[in-house]
């Protein structure tokens, strides 16, 4: 399991990839006591009327696979861009790693996001980066030595299907090539949680199977990963929890409703 | 963070954006040019107006009737004053000399008596000499019996000085409207070039980088484009000033009686760094707009 | 069918709204005998040795509704991006309206795309413009007036989910309301061919079939559309010509390469 | 296109990156004020110059000997002279006043001859006569019996106009410098302007505007932005006219004799319009990278 030293040092959330990497694998997908991340009554309102997120409560377990789905515009996004604070909760408040995200100073908010590996659901790729800056970016931040970074962004590369194209520039890249450097920069840093909006929407299904896989591999290895998609096929492959959102309420998915999104898939298909 | 993070990274922007920063360079050239040029008008204008006033002089005309102990006497005391650099004595056969030479009347000055032209003795003065305590002096030494007049052009030098002090008003003015000029355009510019790059800043902060992160590079980018900038327009400057000093120095020697310079070694150290602090100030302040995310 | 004016004059592909809806939905649904697009053995290198599209072979007939899949980085884009001169053809020539793509000039590519309307993978729509100035650009780059152009675009944001959100700056919209936003201003021209890549990578399963519904709604209205996607799912609801491009090789779908896809996604579901 | 459409996209331009315009617009401004002053010093110095090059005169000085009739006679072939402006007799007299009133001799000017001071005619000479006619006129009036010599100052003259040449120089250098830095900045921030807007630039290409299309809008930016600039730039370039006059205006009457003007009002026009041009012309220049997509 990912652990995160929590020093009560200025910056709040300080992380060192030996903590990382040390005490990692050690206690494989086996959720702790301690959430990683608690949601507790939150509203965000883009629109003075409408809440886009309502009342929305979650708890987050260290080690544990959630997926979130949802139609368009239900407020996945936001709730992911809500935990890594590109905005803050309206109303409640978000714990992470017993920190609340909302009162978090400018200076901390690059601490937090150290610990988290998102995958934008626009990429956020620079275009005229090449592939390997690209992913060296997010351990280059953390600041990490060139030697190491060179020989773990290859290996990343290497996981996500883009073995030997470190030197290409990013925008000459296909879109699920681009969302493949996304997600090997979000992976990168071996986080310890992680956020994926709609990761495979540019992939076919054969690939999006192999990077859910991936993401599962990490997850074995103790990440804690939050998976946003609108992809049921991929709802019905992996016996996760799943969270559906709709109308800015979140819903726990019982029993019932996987059977719902099943039938939703079959009856799409 | 990693030194060779840091320059890796201020490379990579360079190449990215290599229009860019040549056009960007190409502004703040523009900008230390005026600034150049204007110094160097700034320069030579504090070196004539610095020549002038240490010219200052006096006359003091001698009595037909002063006998040679008066005059060593009066130069005796002449020597003391702290004010009096060096005292010439000229006798009426000179001074009708150098009035026949000057006025290009030649021979004809025979023809004007001799009370035209008293002896007299020219007291050089050092600069520091202020003019109230050179009236003084003047009004003590026409006290002496030997000396028949004082002259000491307190009018003339009093204009000079008013005319040089304009001049000098002048050219600060336009220097400092210059330099304004220039952190303008070199903040705008800038600022442009950063604007191209938000979407680069905005990855870095969503990844986690710290702002000293994110702004290290553009601070190293800023402060090599001021450098190239300001070296650059001070070659050109050197350059236009040697291709067009030939044409000037005749009328500027003939004008003042100096030649024109360049600027010291000093000004020119002082530009190129004030080059590179402007280019890594004003990196630093365009991107605090991009720097909330 | 749309039709497009065709006259020897310089530009080579004027066309006039009133053209189109003129003559447009008198003969729905039923392909012309000339073909709208062919592709004679084309090639497109981006590497020296490997080319992404190799010997590609196709013709599209008016009125026509053809899906294209295949695997990441196959060249689907590529292939669109070949029809509206993006890139040129390394070999081989691309005939629109029995003009050669590759040879026309610079001045008159416009107009070409004038006759196309394309929803880019990566959407292309300007994130600080409104919801509104997206979608109007392609009819005002037409000339239309600005009356017209007003009540189309509310029709049209209509078609797509979006009615009343004209006045939203873009970026503030969520993934799968930008991707609508990119369809919307591809379908307000009423062009003769719709090129569509990925139109649906971030649209929920619902969204992608009344999405899939509306490109067929369209096609019904005598519109050629080339369809490039990943979802299967989409593939299994409707049966239209299907082609596969893998290796760079196109492959057109016998009732075998179907089934096979069927089977990739039950295989997936 | 339509016209309505053409102007809401620009103010879209406007609206989407008004902080970047007004970045643009101040730097536009600094450039154009640094032309506005370098034209400003060219036209008075332009004016320094002609009235100084319409004062030339000569001096007929006459012999002691000279009757009226005869000085009468020459005053009328000096009269028939087309580059004659005006002849004025001044007799011994008044040459000692004049002199005395000069050197501030007062009394003692009595003390000289009378040959010091001869009866002269002083000619002031039109403008447009040149040097050589001149010294021709000046020998052809010497063979007459009742004139001693001729004063052309043409040495004097000759000085004063290489003088006023080397300046003039000077200025107009200054002022090309000037007006190459204004296209430069003026063009670079354009440029920079422009880059950041490739990608709006890209969506209008792919979705097939022409290339006009895409231009028109950033023309009239352009055009908008430079005419503001311009504008402001005079209106700056007033505003410290007028406050800088009393402060100079003293010292170059005394020095030149003449008061300083503003730019006049073809200038300025000149100014404005230029401002347009070269903003509709640098949006325009900077666009074509882009449009090909
Ligand atoms: N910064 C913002 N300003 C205003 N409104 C916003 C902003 N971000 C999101 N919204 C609105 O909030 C709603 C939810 O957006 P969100 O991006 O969370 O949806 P989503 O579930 O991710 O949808 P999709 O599947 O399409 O990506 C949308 O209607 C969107 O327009
Ligand atoms: N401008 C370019 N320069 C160099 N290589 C390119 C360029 N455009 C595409 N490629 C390469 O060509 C190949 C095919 O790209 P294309 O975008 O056509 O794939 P695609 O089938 O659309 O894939 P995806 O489903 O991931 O979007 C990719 O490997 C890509 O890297
Ligand atoms: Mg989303
Ligand atoms: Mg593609």
């Amino acid at each position: 399991m990912a652990r995160v030293n929590l020093d009560g040092s200025g910056a709040g959330f300080r992380r060192t990839d030996s903590h990382v990497r040390g005490l990692g694998r050690s206690n494989p997908n086996q959720p702790a006591e301690k959430p990683l991340l608690v949601m507790e009554d939150v509203y965000k309102y883009f629109r003075r009327d409408v809440p886009t997120l309502r009342n929305v409560a979650l708890e987050v377990k260290r080690g544990e696979f959630v997926f979130v789905t949802g139609p368009s515009g239900a407020g996945k996004s936001t709730l992911l861009q809500l935990i890594y604070r590109k905005h803050t909760v309206d109303s409640g408040r978000i714990l992470f790693l017993g920190r609340d995200v909302a009162r978090l100073t400018e200076r901390s908010i690059p601490f937090l996001r150290r610990n988290l590996g998102i995958v934008f659901q626009d990429f956020k790729v620079v275009p005229h980066w090449t592939v390997y800056e690209n992913v060296a970016v997010s351990m280059e931040i953390l600041g990490s030595p060139v030697r190491v970074v060179r020989s773990r962004v290859a290996e990343t590369l290497e996981r996500v299907g883009l073995a030997g194209r470190g030197n290409e520039r990013t925008e000459r890249l296909s879109g699920g090539e681009q969302q493949r450097v996304a997600i090997a920069r979000a992976i990168a840093t071996e986080p310890a949680l992680l956020l994926a909006d709609e990761p495979t929407g540019n992939l076919d299904p054969a690939l999006a199977i192999d990077i859910l896989t991936l993401f599962e591999e990490i997850h074995d290895a103790g990440t804690t990963v939050i998976f946003a998609t609108h992809d049921h096929a991929l709802l019905q492959t992996s016996p996760h929890r799943l969270i559906v959102i709709d109308e800015g309420r979140l819903i726990e998915a019982s029993q019932g409703l996987r059977a719902w999104s099943a039938r939703m898939h079959s009856l799409s298909a | 963070m990693d030194i060779r993070t840091t320059f890796a990274r201020a490379r990579r922007g360079f190449r990215d954006d290599l229009r860019l920063h040549v056009v960007a360079v190409a502004s703040l050239v523009v900008a230390f040019l005026c600034l150049g040029a204007a110094l160097l008008g700034v320069e030579n204008l504090a070196r004539v107006a610095e020549r002038w006033t240490q010219s200052q002089h006096m006359t003091v005309y001698l009595g037909t009737d002063a006998s040679e102990s008066d005059i060593a006497q009066l130069r005796l005391v002449l020597d003391s004053l702290t004010e009096v650099a060096e005292v010439e004595y000229i006798n009426s056969a000179r001074a009708r000399a150098q009035f026949a030479e000057q006025t290009e009347m030649g021979a004809d000055v025979g023809s004007l008596p001799a009370e035209a032209f008293p002896a007299s003795l020219e007291l050089a003065l050092h600069a520091s000499a202020n003019r109230t305590r050179i009236t003084k002096i003047g009004e003590r030494i026409k006290s002496f019996n030997a000396v028949e007049d004082v002259e000491t052009y307190q009018d003339w030098f009093g204009q000079l000085g008013s005319l040089l002090d304009a001049g000098r008003k002048a050219v600060g003015i336009l220097a400092l409207l210059v330099a304004v000029c220039v952190v303008a355009v070199i903040g705008n510019t800038i600022r442009l070039a950063v604007a191209n790059r938000r979407q680069e800043i905005e990855v870095l902060k969503l990844c986690g980088a710290t702002d000293r992160f994110v702004r290290t590079p553009f601070i190293v980018e800023g402060i090599l484009q001021g450098l190239t900038a300001s070296v650059l327009s001070l070659v050109l400057l050197g350059i236009s000033y040697l291709s067009l000093r030939g044409q000037v120095e005749d009328t500027v020697v003939t004008l003042t009686g100096m030649q024109v310079v360049f600027l010291g070694p000093l000004t020119v150290l002082g530009v190129v760094c004030g080059g590179g602090l402007v280019g890594a100030l004003g990196s630093a302040l365009s991107l605090r707009r991009y720097l909330s995310v």
